[in-house]
């Protein structure tokens, strides 16, 4: 047996909104997590609340510009600096922001192929 | 004269290490394994250490940091590699942000092999070191010349001669 | 209730027992049985079949084929115990004693009968 | 510049057994202002699930970290055979939560050593490491290793515990209790460890959900969660009540930290009371195709691995996220207005273990 | 005068094997308590041996200079105590021995050592009142500021003491460096200050600190004894067992207790000074 | 008696010709023309007044005198009135205008006794305190001759004022002058007012509100001690017909005039509740500070206390200047702690070592005495030195804060050896502290007063906390910071060498000092031979010590000749950048490595520290004061 949890598709523009209104109900950012696809990223922003686990996955193209929940969850700042150090993922507004400078590795990107 | 031979100091850092090779490391100290009795003081300064026990391989980041610390201990110094990481990347050399081992950027001495080497086989690879740092240090007093600067200009010259 | 060294009794225990520290290098190294230690071989059971090779996370394995030579980089050898569970043969064991330290590593070379002597020489050294 | 000492602290730095980098500035030992740096140990270890068969990349999976290296390769093995719905022996999800627990006392030993260690207390760390050891010796002995055991595999785990060795675990878990109580109780009870742990860097419950901090971190700050409590390994059919703690500070995080060990070697009891016999391992049929979360508890809290799989032999991605990632923000906001000495500390209590943290 | 520079001469040749003995038994000790073999009682000489002969990295030249000055004022000191000088002098001279070490740490524009020298300092800060306290409470007991009038003491002066004694106890945890009060300097266990005052030193630098350490714990464990002896002579056999009894708890201390911060020394070490040492020298004032 | 009249006229006849002058260039010869001959002079008198063990009383007939300082008292109410309405400080005039009533009405009425008294004399203790006037004093004035030059190049906000500056830089010097020689109490108050008026002058000198607000702070102090000072004259002379010095000394039972008096003295030398005005003194320019803190002002103060000193021997006034002393020997260098201002830093200093005086002024007994005596002389010189390289540092590099010094040595090596030097005299050279410190100690066993003994204890580490940590800031040397030019005036260099010079040798020849001057002085002061204090052997080795600080930089050289070094920059965990300055930051750039000192405000800042102080040692005098003045009656 095994832990059930959802994943909801949700559109890059809802993402701060929906990340206020979970923050609201007391969620916590568990997890934020990018995958590389064909037609360019798909992320899956994590919370919890007690024991339920939430996934919201965004599936966007390459040169999409996704707004930084940082201000909303501090935390999300590492997690999205590591995506658009590692991915190369477009994000904006991150509260602090290392600017490619969190893993200082030669290859840039290298998730991106 | 035994000079160095009972009071070798390390300095340890842990490289890209999984932490496996480290924690060996720390064992090696405590009091099962007590590498104390053969006068060695993990000090945590390059400045004071003898040894340099390094674990896992070189990245991107490190590299600077692994060369100054080893720049910064006085001569006679040896580098021990400790784990298979440090020796060629290990299981991660196939990793985009893995160099390869400690060789990549600092001469080493010695390979303490195992993943995660065993603290036994620190031990052993500490009471090598010992013995190359009693050698340097004769070399050193003999030529005036530190033996790593002086193999580093016969490699070179040999590169030449090679070329 | 915090007190003031609380740690005495502890402390003088151990200064009038003895020491737990093992004897090494003077005495013998602790292994377990299930210690995994070093890959041994043998080599008479091998068909070459490079399936240990392939596996090896750690690529520390050669196989060639075709002269019949299994050849391992002890010191890129992560005793994971992939290869000696993944030989069909069962020609791979786990050797409960592990690489000594060395300067350069030591490559052992089985099979190809003019270096084995050799290469083996280095080995029985390193491990004493 | 008034009177405000700006200093690096880390890489290389004695009470750092990993390396991590932090930006002090300080007045006095006053902290002011503390940004961490990681990534002197990434490797890009996640990249090489799309070079290595995924049955050997257990092996990679559980270099994650020497530490916790044991639950690494299990939900690794659970994340693939989740996404291939294998359902492994009974007796396996057993044997991996034995092993689980025996890590988390071995890594909590350890960092209480790592802590005794960073408060000057040198006798104490050579304690707890000298307990440590017999686990040590109880994981060699069971899987051969001592810190990475390679034991997991897709479909259950390589080596069985027969019932003697158990037995004689149990035994031998009875005998350490006895000490490790007179061990723990140092740090609970002895007055100058209270003063360097009492009421440093406090960390409120809402100030815990809004960092998202996980594990004995959370736990400690009153928040009653333990995902041991959602199914995994053998978990569902175990008793364990999160330990927890209100004050927030780093003595609470020692105390849940320490009746952690306690409550392992509890569980550690039921599991082998309950422990049915039969296979350890069935063999995976297929490619993994699909995709998967699981979550598990590290010793230093929830871990979440992400595997997806394309229906070949290598997998598209795997992901974990350590629980010293979600934790390392609540270090910036700890550190804030403690003291310098404290920072070691600080960095403790949160566990963190770099090498999780940066793959 | 043909005496006081003969037991000079015997502290400058003795007190480093003394001391450096001593710090070997501390580390045997030290390493039993924690289970441990340990390393030979030698220990501390092959050390400085070893550091002796190795390279000598120095940010700049002013600090081997004044790492000199370290070590000549502790043995300056010490020569001071042992001739039987005053105590005040003696006092005097191991604050500015101290002073030269902060600043030869303080003038290597390194942080950590930068730091330890602070630290160093408070340390200072802290135990310098309960030293001169202790000489006050020497004076007035014996009527004598001079130590060999302090040593001919018809009564020891830990008769009218005891406080203070206790309180100088106190900052010899301090003064030697010993968990809980290792602040500037760590000797084992890690410190967040790196090494302190000493990261910067190496090789022979390094061992003249060491060295100098062995001097000045001859000294302070010397005061110890201060206390104890009187004209009898076998007043100084006990004095000799209550210094190996305290050296020994000052390792047992230092082997159970935990680093505290720097303000918990300051208060407490204050305190102490003020309610033990005080309390002691106006009861005596009183009762003279 | 020339000489005396010389020393008391001549720089006030400087003055007015100063006030004249508005070129630098014969500015300049005048101040330094006159400083030799002040210097000569007073050199002349008073080491052929020690020589000859002269001792020397003058009576004369003093009616114009009387008159002339009648006049001057007017004329220094008028101008704080005057100065007073402008800026609306009612209660300074309220103060001003009872003294200076209570005395003329005294000068006129009650002064029966008027020609059979001693006016002006000389004994050792004004040769002294004429030798450190003259030196010090006169150095600093030919140091304010570039100070201020620079000072107006680098603070074009200020009015160039320099005429009116110099004034009273030579009003003030004749002032102490006649406050030292003067026997007659009433002279005495009047040099003493003198001094008042012209700090008020010289600290508000640049006009800023600030800087007035600060005057007004100095002179309603040194107001209230005045009024004290004109009260205990009126309470001697017609309770006990003594009008002058002498007599106070010789007679034995004034405890009430002893304590006005003191008071006097305490409010004059800063002592803690009326420590404030000499901390806002700093907003002047250096010289003001240099002059105030070392010569002349708080000099003024601790002379007189010293002066009283046979007559407070375990009485309450005794009690009450020891205490009072004490306790700002503590207080204050706790808050020196917290301060990197080295302005504020010396302020503090400043007041904490007149606290050390002041409590053995108090100490009553001839050990103390010697020791004040001792610290008066060694602290004049040595903060004069301070103040004056602070003020030529903060010439050059714009600022004066001990932040800013950082490798100064490397910088401007020889500013900062001398600051150095300064520094050592201050505590570190065997002589200044320690001897005060030791002498105190054993006085205050011997008479019992424990809290005393405490306050030392803990204020001596303290002290010693914030001069090595400046010390230490001096002296850290980074990388690769360049040797600056140096521009600093040739007067400034003249003054701060000899000024180095003086420490030197003050404290090689201490025992000389000490045998010869201080000694026979106290033996005199309280008619008793003094015990030896420090022995001959422990002399013998503080000059040791002395002399292995100096000769340590060359046999260190000497021995380490071969050693076998490697410059190597400092660590910092692996991540420095090249140099010792900077590391890798956080986000991978370069970031500038900074060390501070410490400061510890949340336990020694002045916020914490000072109003309490304030409470504590007003209560201490209040209650004190009541008792005596009650016991009397
Ligand atoms: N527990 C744990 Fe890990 C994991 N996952 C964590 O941060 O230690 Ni190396
Ligand atoms: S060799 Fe193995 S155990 Fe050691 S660091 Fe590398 S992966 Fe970890
Ligand atoms: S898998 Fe077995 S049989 Fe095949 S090559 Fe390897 S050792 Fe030989
Ligand atoms: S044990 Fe593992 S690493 Fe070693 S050879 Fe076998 S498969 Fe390769």
């Amino acid at each position: 047996m095994r832990e059930e949890y959802k994943i909801i598709e949700l559109q890059p523009e809802r993402l701060v909104d929906t990340a206020m209104r979970l923050k609201r109900d007391l969620y916590r950012l568990v997890q934020i997590c990018a995958v590389r696809i064909e037609s360019g990223y798909e992320l899956t922003y994590s919370f919890a609340k007690e024991y339920e686990f939430l996934n919201y996955r965004l599936v966007i193209n390459e040169d999409v510009v996704v707004t930084s929940i940082s201000g909303v969850f501090e935390t999300a700042f590492l997690y999205e600096n590591e995506m658009k150090d590692l991915f190369g993922v477009n994000i904006d507004l991150i509260n602090l922001d290392y600017k490619g400078n969190l893993y200082r590795i030669e290859k840039p990107t290298p998730y991106k192929e | 004269m035994a000079k160095l031979k009972k009071s070798p100091w390390i300095i340890h850092y842990d490289g890209s290490s999984c932490n496996g090779c480290d924690i060996e490391v720390l064992a090696c100290l405590t009091p099962l394994y007590d590498v104390e009795r053969f006068g060695v003081i993990n000090t945590g300064n390059p400045k004071h250490a003898d040894i340099l026990l390094i674990t896992g391989g070189i990245n991107a980041q490190n590299k600077k940091v692994v060369e100054q610390i080893y720049q910064q201990m006085p001569e006679p110094k040896v580098v021990v590699a400790v784990g298979i990481c440090a020796y060629n990347g290990g299981i991660f050399k196939e990793c985009y942000n893995i160099l390869g081992g400690v060789d990549k950027v600092i001469p080493v001495d010695i390979y303490v092999p195992g993943c995660a080497a065993r603290p036994e086989s620190i031990i052993d690879g500490v009471v090598q070191a010992v013995d190359l740092l009693e050698m340097k240090q004769d070399y050193f007093e003999k030529n005036g010349i530190s033996y790593n600067k002086a193999m580093k200009n016969k490699n070179e010259s040999n590169k030449e001669n090679e070329s | 209730m915090a007190t003031l060294m609380r740690f005495t009794k502890t402390v003088m225990k151990n200064l009038f027992s003895k020491p737990v520290t093992t004897a090494y290098p003077a005495g013998p190294a602790k292994v377990q049985e299930r210690t995994r230690g070093q890959v041994s071989i043998d080599i008479d059971k091998c068909v070459y079949c490079t399936l240990c090779a392939m596996r090896c996370p750690a690529n520390a394995i050669k196989v060639d084929r075709n002269n019949k030579i299994w050849e391992i980089d002890r010191f890129g050898c992560i005793q994971c115990a992939n290869c000696v569970n993944v030989c069909a043969k069962n020609a791979l064991s786990m050797d409960q004693h592990y690489t000594s330290p060395a300067a350069k590593s030591v490559i052992v070379t089985y099979g190809a009968p003019k270096q084995e002597s050799e290469k083996e020489q280095a080995e029985n050294k390193s491990e004493k | 510049m008034g009177n405000r000492s700006i200093v690096p602290f880390g890489p290389q730095h004695p009470v750092l057994p990993e390396p991590i980098h932090l930006d002090l500035v300080v007045e006095d030992e006053k902290v002011v202002e503390a940004i961490p740096s990681i990534g002197f140990i990434h490797r890009g270890l996640e990249h090489i699930v799309k070079k290595k068969d995924f049955n050997d990349y257990v092996y990679v999976a559980e270099r994650v970290c020497g530490i916790c290296s044991f639950m690494h390769g299990m939900s690794y093995c659970e994340a693939v055979e989740r996404v291939m719905d294998v359902d492994i022996p009974e007796r396996a999800k057993y044997l991996r939560t034995i092993w689980c627990e025996m890590s988390r006392i071995h890594s909590h030993m350890l960092w209480l050593g790592l802590l005794a260690d960073a408060f000057g207390f040198e006798s104490l760390f050579y304690q707890c490491w000298r307990m440590r050891e017999k686990i040590l010796d109880m994981f060699e002995m069971s899987t051969g290793g001592r810190v990475i055991f390679s034991v997991n595999k897709v479909g259950g785990v390589l080596r069985d515990m027969d019932h003697e060795m158990l037995s004689n675990f149990i035994k031998q878990f009875d005998d350490m209790e006895k000490d490790i109580i007179e061990l723990t109780n140092v740090f609970l009870e002895d007055y100058t460890v209270n003063t360097r742990l009492r009421d440093v860097g406090i960390l409120t419950k809402e100030q815990g959900l809004e960092l998202g901090v996980v594990g004995p971190m959370m736990r400690a700050s009153g928040i009653a969660f333990d995902t041991r409590k959602l199914k995994y390994a053998a978990y569902e059919w175990i008793d364990v009540e999160p330990v927890v703690a209100t004050e927030g500070d780093c003595y609470a995080r020692t105390y849940v930290r320490i009746k952690e060990i306690f409550q392992a070697f509890d569980i550690i009891r039921q599991a082998v009371k309950q422990i049915p016999d039969g296979e350890i391992a069935i063999k995976a049929k297929g490619m993994p195709n699909g995709e998967a979360f699981v979550r598990v508890e590290q010793p230093r809290g929830e871990a979440i691995y992400y595997v997806k799989g394309n229906g070949t032999k290598f997998l598209d991605r795997f992901r974990v996220r350590t629980p010293t990632f979600a934790n390392i923000p609540s270090l910036l906001e700890t550190t804030k207005g403690a003291q310098l000495a404290d920072v070691p500390i600080l960095i403790l209590t949160i566990d963190p273990c770099i090498s999780c943290t940066e793959r | 005068m043909l005496e006081v520079i003969l037991r000079g001469l015997v502290f400058i040749i003795a007190a480093p094997f003394v001391g450096g003995l001593l710090s070997g038994i501390d580390r045997k000790i030290t390493a039993r308590m924690q289970g441990r073999r340990g390393p030979s009682i030698f220990q501390s000489f092959y050390d400085v041996r070893k550091l002796l002969s190795k390279q000598v990295l120095i940010v700049n030249s002013l600090q081997h200079m004044l790492v000199w000055g370290f070590l000549i004022f502790v043995v300056f000191t010490g020569v001071l105590f042992f001739a039987g000088e005053d105590i005040l002098l003696v006092i005097f001279s191991l604050t500015t021995a101290v002073m030269f070490m902060v600043m030869a740490s303080y003038s290597v524009n390194s942080p950590f050592s930068a730091m330890g020298s602070q630290r160093e300092l408070i340390q200072m800060m802290s135990y310098e009142p309960m030293l001169l306290i202790s000489a006050v409470g020497f004076y007035m007991a014996t009527g004598t500021f001079n130590i060999k009038g302090i040593m001919q003491a018809n009564i020891p002066a830990i008769v009218y003491l005891p406080g203070v004694f206790a309180g100088f106890l106190y900052i010899l945890t301090v003064k030697l460096g010993k968990s809980p009060f290792d602040l500037s300097n760590s000797h084992h266990a890690h410190q967040e200050m790196v090494k302190g005052i000493t990261t910067e030193m190496s090789g022979s630098v390094f061992a003249l600190i060491e060295i100098a350490h062995w001097y000045e714990n001859v000294f302070l464990l010397g005061i110890v004894g201060l206390f104890i002896v009187s004209n009898q002579w076998w007043s100084w056999i006990i004095a000799g067992i209550v210094i190996l009894i305290t050296f020994f708890l000052e390792i047992l201390i230092d082997n159970t207790s935990a680093r505290v911060k720097w303000d918990v020394m300051l208060k407490t070490v204050w305190a102490i000074t003020l309610v033990v040492g005080g309390i002691n020298i106006f009861i005596l004032d009183i009762i003279r | 008696m020339s000489f005396i009249a010389f020393l008391i006229c001549f720089p006030f006849i400087v003055a007015a010709l100063l006030f004249l002058t508005k070129n630098d260039t014969i500015r300049r010869v005048i101040v330094i023309l006159s400083a030799i001959a002040i210097t000569a002079v007073a050199l002349i008198f008073s080491i052929s007044g020690i020589v000859n063990n002269a001792c020397l009383e003058y009576l004369e007939d003093t009616h114009t005198i009387d008159q002339i300082m009648i006049i001057g008292e007017l004329a220094i109410l008028l101008l704080i009135i005057i100065t007073s309405l402008k800026y609306k400080k009612y209660f300074v005039i309220l103060l001003a205008i009872t003294q200076t009533s209570l005395i003329i009405w005294f000068e006129e009425f009650g002064y029966k006794s008027h020609e059979k008294i001693v006016h002006i004399f000389s004994d050792r203790f004004t040769n002294i305190m004429c030798l450190v006037i003259a030196v010090v004093g006169c150095m600093i004035c030919v140091y304010a001759l570039g100070y201020m030059k620079d000072y107006h190049k680098h603070h074009k906000e200020y009015v160039d004022r320099r005429p009116m500056f110099f004034t009273l830089l030579f009003v003030f010097l004749g002032a102490m002058f006649g406050l030292v020689f003067s026997n007659n109490l009433i002279w005495m108050y009047f040099f003493w007012e003198i001094t008042s008026v012209c700090s008020y002058l010289l600290i508000g000198y640049t006009k800023t509100n600030i800087a007035i607000n600060n005057s007004f702070k100095a002179l309603w102090m040194n107001l209230l001690g005045g009024l004290g000072f004109a009260i205990a004259i009126v309470y001697l002379g017609f309770n006990h017909d003594i009008v002058s010095l002498q007599q106070l000394v010789a007679s034995h039972g004034t405890l009430i005039a002893v304590s006005l008096l003191a008071f006097a003295g305490l409010t004059k030398s800063a002592q803690m509740p009326f420590s404030g005005w000499l901390l806002g003194a700093m907003v002047a320019p250096t010289p003001t500070s240099a002059l105030l803190h070392s010569a002349t002002m708080v000099n003024a103060g601790v002379y007189l206390l010293l002066r009283l000193s046979p007559l407070m021997e375990g009485n309450l006034a005794g009690i009450m200047v020891s205490l009072i002393g004490g306790f700002t020997f503590f207080a204050t260098s706790m808050i020196a702690i917290s301060q990197s201002d080295a302005k504020k830093v010396l302020a503090y200093s400043t007041i904490s070592n007149l606290g050390l005086i002041t409590a053995c002024a108090g100490g009553g007994n001839a050990e103390t005495t010697w020791a004040g005596i001792l610290l008066l002389i060694f602290h004049a010189v040595s903060k004069s030195l301070l103040f004056q390289s602070v003020g030529a540092v903060e010439n050059e590099t714009g600022s004066r804060d001990i932040e800013d010094m950082h490798g100064l040595i490397v910088r401007y090596p020889h500013l900062a050896y001398i600051m150095l030097i300064g520094i050592c005299g201050m505590f570190l050279a065997p002589f200044g502290m320690l001897i005060s410190k030791w002498a105190a100690l054993k006085a205050f066993i011997d008479t019992g007063n424990m809290i005393l003994v405490l306050l030392i204890a803990f204020g001596s580490a303290t002290t010693m906390f914030y001069w090595t940590k400046w010390l230490a800031k001096l002296i850290s040397v980074s990388h690769r910071s360049k040797i600056h030019p140096d521009r600093t005036e040739s007067t400034e260099w003249f003054s701060l060498i000899s000024h180095a010079v003086l420490v030197v040798v003050l404290c090689l020849v201490f025992p000389f000092v000490s045998m010869g001057l201080v000694e026979p002085l106290v033996t005199e002061m309280f008619e008793l031979d003094i015990p030896v204090i420090i022995s001959k052997g422990n002399m013998i080795i503080m000059i040791i010590m002395l002399c292995m600080i100096i000769i340590l930089p060359v046999a260190v050289r000497i021995l380490t000749s071969k050693t076998r070094y490697k410059k190597e920059i400092s660590y910092m965990g692996g991540i420095n950048t090249g140099d010792d300055r900077g590391f890798v930051d956080s986000f991978g750039d370069h970031k500038d490595m900074y060390l501070s000192n410490w400061y510890m405000n949340d336990y020694f800042g002045e916020h914490k520290i000072f109003n309490i102080s304030l409470w504590l040692s007003s209560g201490i005098i209040i209650i004190l004061m009541v008792l005596t003045i009650g016991g009397a009656f």
